[in-house]
């Protein structure tokens, strides 16, 4: 990519990120957010970060904005319409000095270090040993599993925090139902939604498979198929689950089983997160599906909220 | 066995103070006969002991609790004079403590901290080293405040409140002291003063104002001694307990050691502190006694006599001589018999007719003539008449001024004694030949076993008051055995 | 073999567990108390230092896990509170009448074993973005179980936990694109005092400071801790505060020493002993009582602070440190019992006031009796854990001429026995004993065991002193890790 | 030169600044947990920038960006669910939810 290109594109990020923050209207600032994920996407692209960009705009852009969206709109639907108090203007002032100096500060930080792509080579000398081709994946998954292991039980964990902050008389019942506002846009997302579930079930195991290789992988696939679960459930095509549903509960918890229970099984032949030679590309493939599954339910109930008490839905 | 004999010497009342907290209020009567048996039991040991120290055995166990930092309980000539005294009136003030109450409510926590007190009193007698002592110092403070606030109304209290501000200061400024004397020193092991030649003078100064500030809290020196009037709050056992043998007697004697332990009396002359604080000592005598005369409510009397009295181990300790360090130790447990006498007095007159103030005592001697024999005694040895306890102590202490060329110290004595007349005789003409007045009820006082047991401590104190007098020079009193202290190691 | 991987899968192995088992999720405690416990014990059996990077991969790519001294002794004070506090909790999220779920009776065990392996994670990792996500683990769970209490006060306490994290992680951002790696043994050798590894090591500083709520950012802790049911209060309180503490030790005294300027380490002693007098003035102002208990927590993590300098300064003595880490584990004991006996005593009246406790020693003296046995050791009363910490840290004050870091050590104890004594006293009050109806009166054990075991540890002083100088880097210099089988 | 070869740090180090400003100075909690997501997107880009070599970009800071991006969202997610149980209990008629007391505790 031209120098140019690069110029243009970081200078809309930050314009982009700018106006997410200071819109005064909270709809038009999520809507600049959702864009500056996506220009972060591209910037991740112009990096030749392909799978960052993926996630970027999969779950920084797309998952964070619906997120940022559907709490906008149930906090409008309780008449909070998500003004900000106006700071004195000597404060803002300060605020703008104090933050402009922070940014130098890092700024000058980031100056004086040289970029340069230290680890790539080790990483790419071991991965041949892991039979898969993707670096990050092999990163992810093999030399700081560890790592990804924790922040599955991150996602787990979030998702358990949002279902205790439901009112006592809620639980377990299902959360909001997702409601378009138009009643026409409804027979079609319906539609759309039965049709589109199977194609995220098939798009996200195409993902996982090429993730070992190519760009891609678990947590990309799951917010494809969160994606999937999301507009089925707007449609009406699938129904919320109640919280104490039996099958719920295996599906969220079967990524992070078996990630553990591979890397406990590990132990047996030497060490936690060990996988046994010949086996690695095998373990990982059955790691990212079990993932992906898992991260894709985890994602879609966290987006769709605690759940509330049957005769106010919100 | 001998090495352990110190241990389980200072955690015997462990046990009892653990039964106490354990038992339900309808088996007070077992509580009772345990206390009472542990308190015979630590009186034996202590009489054993009390042998084999004579023949100048001393037991000592150790712990090293943190590298550099020994656990060392003693049983030295000094450790035991303390322990002996607290030994007897233990006993003595646990069975008036369960006279005194009956069956009164929430007895369990009272005797279990009454135990535990007891415990921390023997722990600071037998303290090898400065910070052991420092242990048994703040145990002392903690498990004295739920006595203190037994009553639990709000006088009791706001007295609970500002006995703890005064002595956990204290504390704090001692603990400073301690640290800050092991940092130059390394660790101080009561056998033998350490070397502190080289120590610039100015900080050994303020280590010993630090030290003697944090213990003459305890000791109610003024200007410290605002906590121990208030503290009157406190049922009667309490008052008896804290005033002749638990709390200011701790600080007396950990002043004592400072002085000829920690220092060492070579080391104290040199930097002309003992002066200084034997001035101080004089003045905390006669402004206790001054206040004393002032006060209206029996308690409040008693109270800052004690303030006075206690004083007067400070003053012999501080003279620096061997009389006057007899007198300061004969004194320590002199003033413990005769104040817990005093106390289990009012308590009685208190309990029995409700008497408060000076003013109700009219006639109460033909009342409970008992009760106000062994009161007069104690009041008569705090003047100092012979043959009583006081008297022993009193005049060591003035021959010890003398000695010291401080013949100041006979002013101070002869003012305060005069003083200590001033406020006890009007007791006792009230009590003994006035009429009675109309008000006071008509008790019959040797009437059922209860009664009789609130009586029967008084009485033995009072006989015992008249005995360390009397018969000063036998082996084994008071006197005897703080000559054999001066003579096997303050005196040198 | 090794327990250092599984300290921190098997409380993750249970999370899936209760995630499983519904209603009786909560039962699993029992199998993980003894799991946890031999864990425990094999991990203090270690050899000093022993440590190896996850998966048999090496550093610079792995993830390092070690058991130093701060490591062994803080997972051990984690697992004993949490096995206890655990306990009292089963009582308090239990299922409903009917057996059915409720939500907080469901998700707390999830969380609760959340918060224990990323504790567990936190204390054993030597990588900084390993601690990122242990930091998060751990937040995470203490904010959901502070929303349990107040809703309200858990926004607040996420906002700031977040701008705390990230502050972290952009350092960790920039030492990484400076060192190419984020192994905290390895940026020990290669550390260097230029810009960006200043200005990392300051965000990151920041930013802990957020997490472990030292004055004047602890301004989330007392609403949050106070507001929080018992038991999330005690391991907000005691675990939580502390895995931001010890990566703060990790970052200033293994990793980064040798750039350190003393001024920094000035400026930490000066916050610690800010938020010591701050903390106890404002503990001794409050009339609920858990907002007391939550002040005087702000007081004792300053504590940690204070020695900042002590320890920087005591190279070799080890006593400054040996006070320190001491502290830490004393105030994880005594302050978990403190919050479980405030727990039950306010529930039994029915009410929050101190002025409510009025004549409960009688009505329930052993909860009392734990109550005063904790607030000994928070005191640095003898002869309580907290009295060795206190002791070990005037000493070296005293030692290094430091009179003013002295003098705060011993006003702060003679404050926190202003505050502490204050609900004391009013236990104490009173002669008519109040009928309290106290539920699952077993439930007592709990804070009595854990301030029994807070006094008690004063005695075993030296071997907590021995474990804690088992840190290859807190005397001499540092060393590699060496990997054992 | 320096300025073109760190572009994406230096945009990143501009984002933690502007994150910062909307975090001090919005005051709904929305808007900060929105303003809160613009400084990880910054930190991100400067451990990703800063690790790219002449033709690729370093895998391993590649995998902690996505680590990153997803603990990222599972806190968003849980701010949110928070901010909107938040206003439902400010709004809620009085006793049925209020704070401390949510009907969990028999």
């Amino acid at each position: 990519m031209t120098l140019a290109f690069d110029l243009i594109l970081c200078l809309m990020i930050i314009g982009t990120a700018a106006s997410a923050l200071l819109m005064r209207n909270a709809l038009a600032a999520i809507v600049f957010f959702i864009v500056f994920g996506n220009l972060l996407g591209l910037a991740w692209l112009a990096m030749d970060a392909v799978n960052v960009a993926m996630a970027e705009i999969a779950i920084g852009a797309g998952v964070t904005g619906v997120l940022l969206i559907l709490a906008r709109q149930r906090l409008m639907a309780l008449g909070d319409d998500l003004v900000c108090d106006e700071m004195p203007g000597w404060l803002r002032a300060g605020a703008l000095v104090a933050c402009a100096g922070f940014a130098a500060l890092v700024g000058a930080a980031v100056l004086s270090v040289a970029p340069s792509d230290d680890l790539g080579g080790p990483i790419a000398a071991l991965m041949p040993s892991l039979g898969i081709e993707n670096p990050v994946t092999g990163v992810l998954l093999a030399f700081r599993a560890y790592d990804t292991l924790l922040e599955t039980f991150v996602l787990l964990g979030a998702l358990v925090a949002v279902w205790s902050l439901a009112p006592g008389t809620a639980w377990p019942h299902p959360p909001a139902t997702l409601a378009l506002t138009e009643r026409e846009g409804h027979g079609v997302a319906a539609a759309f939604g039965r049709l589109l579930l199977p194609l995220a079930l098939v798009m996200a195991a195409y993902l996982v498979w090429t993730g070992s290789d190519l760009p891609g992988g678990a947590f990309q696939a799951g917010t494809v198929l969160a994606g999937g679960l999301i507009i089925a459930v707007i449609g009406g095509a699938v129904l919320w689950p109640r919280g104490d549903n039996r099958l719920l509960r295996v599906a969220l918890v079967l990524g992070p089983a078996v990630f553990l229970t591979i890397g406990l099984a590990g132990i047996a032949l030497g060490r936690f997160l060990f996988y046994p030679p010949g086996f690695e590309k095998a373990l990982i493939v059955a790691i990212e599906y079990s993932l992906a599954l898992s991260i894709g339910v985890t994602l879609a109930l966290q987006l769709a909220g605690p759940p509330v008490t049957p005769d106010h839905k919100g | 066995m001998n090495e352990f004999l110190p241990l389980l010497l200072v955690f015997l009342p462990f046990v009892p103070a653990l039964i106490s907290f354990a038992l339900p209020e309808r088996m007070a009567v077992w509580r009772d006969v345990i206390n009472i048996s542990f308190a015979l039991a630590k009186l034996a040991l202590v009489g054993f002991l009390l042998l084999s120290v004579e023949d100048g055995v001393t037991t000592e166990w150790r712990y090293e609790f943190l590298q550099g930092h020994d656990f060392i309980l003693r049983t030295d000539a000094f450790a035991l004079l303390f322990i002996t005294l607290s030994a007897f009136l233990w006993l003595i003030a646990t069975v008036y403590a369960i006279a005194y109450f009956g069956r009164g409510p929430h007895l369990a926590r009272f005797f279990g901290f009454f135990n535990l007190c007891v415990l921390a009193a023997t722990g600071v007698a037998m303290s090898g080293t400065t910070i052991t002592f420092f242990l048994f110092y703040e145990l002392l403070t903690l498990a004295t405040w739920p006595l203190v606030v037994h009553k639990g109304d709000e006088k009791s209290l706001r007295a609970g409140r500002i006995y703890l501000i005064y002595t956990l200061a204290g504390s704090a400024a001692f603990l400073a002291g301690i640290v800050w004397l092991k940092s130059l020193v390394g660790t101080i092991e009561f056998t033998a003063p350490p070397d502190l030649s080289g120590i610039p003078r100015l900080e050994l100064t303020l280590i010993f104002i630090l030290c003697i500030g944090g213990l003459g809290v305890k000791a109610a020196l003024i200007p410290f001694h605002g906590w121990l009037p208030e503290a009157m709050a406190a049922p009667a056992p309490v008052s008896a307990l804290l005033h002749a043998v638990a709390v200011v007697k701790a600080g007396a004697f950990g002043i004592v050691r400072m002085i000829y332990d920690v220092y060492g009396i070579d080391t104290v002359s040199e930097l002309g502190l003992g002066t200084p604080l034997a001035v101080l000592a004089g003045a905390t005598i006669l402004y206790g006694s001054f206040r004393a005369v002032m006060q209206t409510d029996i308690k409040k009397r008693l109270a800052y006599s004690t303030v006075s009295q206690v004083s007067y181990i400070i003053l012999g300790a501080s003279l620096i001589g061997p009389f006057a360090i007899i007198g300061a130790l004969v004194h320590l447990v002199h003033q413990g018999i005769m104040k817990i006498t005093l106390f289990m007095c009012a308590g009685a007159l208190d309990n029995r007719m409700g008497i408060k103030s000076v003013a109700d005592l009219d006639g109460a001697g033909r009342a409970m003539p008992v009760t106000m024999a062994a009161f007069s005694i104690g009041a008569l040895g705090m003047i100092g008449v012979p043959p009583t306890a006081g008297f022993i102590s009193k005049w060591h202490l003035g021959l010890g001024g003398l000695q010291s060329d401080a013949p100041w110290v006979i002013a101070v004595l002869a003012g305060s004694s005069l003083l200590n007349a001033l406020y006890f005789l009007p007791l006792l003409y009230r009590a003994w030949l006035l009429p009675p007045s109309a008000k006071l009820a008509s008790v019959r006082e040797l009437d059922g076993a209860w009664n009789r047991m609130l009586i029967l401590p008084a009485a033995i104190t009072a006989l015992a008051t008249l005995a360390a007098g009397a018969f000063a020079t036998f082996p084994f009193s008071p006197l005897s055995w703080a000559k054999l202290i001066a003579e096997s190691g303050y005196l040198k | 073999m090794s327990p250092l991987d599984l300290l921190v899968a098997a409380p993750l192995a249970f999370m899936i567990a209760a995630l499983l088992s519904g209603p009786w999720g909560r039962w699993w405690l029992l199998a993980a108390i003894p799991v946890m416990a031999g864990l425990t014990v094999w991990l203090l059996l270690l050899p000093e230092g022993s440590g190896h990077v996850v998966g048999g991969w090496t550093l610079p790519l792995g993830v390092q896990l070690r058991a130093d001294g701060v490591a062994q002794l803080m997972v051990a004070a984690t697992a004993v509170c949490a096995a206890i506090v655990g306990l009292y909790a089963l009582h308090e999220f239990a299922p409903g009448a009917d057996r059915s779920e409720t939500a907080h009776g469901f998700a707390f065990w999830p969380l609760f074993y959340l918060l224990w392996g990323g504790a567990n994670a936190g204390f054993l990792t030597t990588d900084l973005f390993n601690l990122y996500i242990a930091l998060e683990m751990v937040s995470l769970a203490a904010v959901a179980m502070a929303a349990m209490g107040s809703l309200r006060a858990a926004l607040r306490y996420f906002v700031i936990a977040l701008v705390g994290s990230l502050a972290y992680l952009l350092g960790v951002a920039l030492l990484f694109s400076n060192y190419a790696t984020v192994d905290l043994t390895l940026l020990a050798e290669m550390a260097r005092p230029d810009l960006a590894t200043k200005t990392a090591l300051a965000v990151m500083t920041a930013g802990l400071l957020i997490k472990a709520a030292v004055f004047p950012l602890h301004g989330w802790l007392p609403p949050a801790h106070a507001a929080a049911p018992a038991p999330a209060s005690a391991l907000l309180s005691a675990i939580v505060v502390k895995v931001g503490f010890v990566i703060l030790l990790r970052l200033w005294f293994e990793a980064f020493p040798a750039i350190i300027a003393p001024a920094g380490l000035e400026l930490l002693g000066w916050l610690g002993a800010l938020a010591v007098l701050y903390g106890s003035v404002q503990a001794i102002r409050q009339d609920t009582l858990k907002a007391l208990v939550a002040y005087s927590t702000v007081a004792q993590i300053g504590y940690l602070l204070l020695a900042f300098p002590l320890v920087a300064t005591a190279a070799g003595t080890g006593g400054a440190w040996a006070g320190m880490t001491i502290h830490a584990t004393a105030h994880m004991l005594a302050k978990a019992a403190m919050f479980l006996a405030a727990g039950l005593m306010l529930k039994a009246v029915n009410g929050h006031h101190l002025k409510d406790l009025h004549g409960l020693a009688r009505a329930m003296p052993l909860t009392v009796a734990a109550f005063g046995l904790a607030a000994v050791s928070l005191m640095g009363l003898p002869p309580s854990a907290g009295f060795l910490a206190k002791f070990l840290l005037l000493e070296a004050a005293v030692e290094q001429g430091a009179v003013f870091a002295a003098a705060v050590l011993l006003v702060g104890g003679l404050l926190a026995a202003v505050y502490l004594f204050k609900p004391l006293a009013w236990a104490f009050a009173g002669s008519d004993t109040p009928v309290v109806v106290a539920k699952a009166p077993l439930r007592t054990a709990a804070p009595l065991a854990l301030a029994l075991l807070a006094v008690s540890l004063g005695f075993a002083g030296q071997a907590m002193v021995d474990i804690t100088a088992g840190s290859p880097w807190a005397g001499p210099p540092a060393t590699e890790a060496e990997d054992v089988q | 030169m320096a300025i073109v070869e760190h572009l994406y740090p230096l945009t990143g180090a501009v984002l933690v600044g502007l994150g910062l400003y909307g975090f001090l100075t919005l005051r709904h909690p929305l808007r900060q947990l929105l303003a809160v997501n613009v400084v990880g997107a910054g930190i991100f880009l400067i451990l990703g920038g800063l690790g790219r070599g002449a033709d690729s970009t370093d895998p391993f800071p590649q995998a902690l960006v996505i680590t990153g991006i997803v603990v990222a969202v599972a806190l968003t997610a849980f701010g949110a669910a928070l901010i909107l149980r938040v206003a439902e209990d400010e709004r809620a008629p009085d006793g049925t939810a209020a704070d401390d007391t949510n009907g969990n505790h028999p």
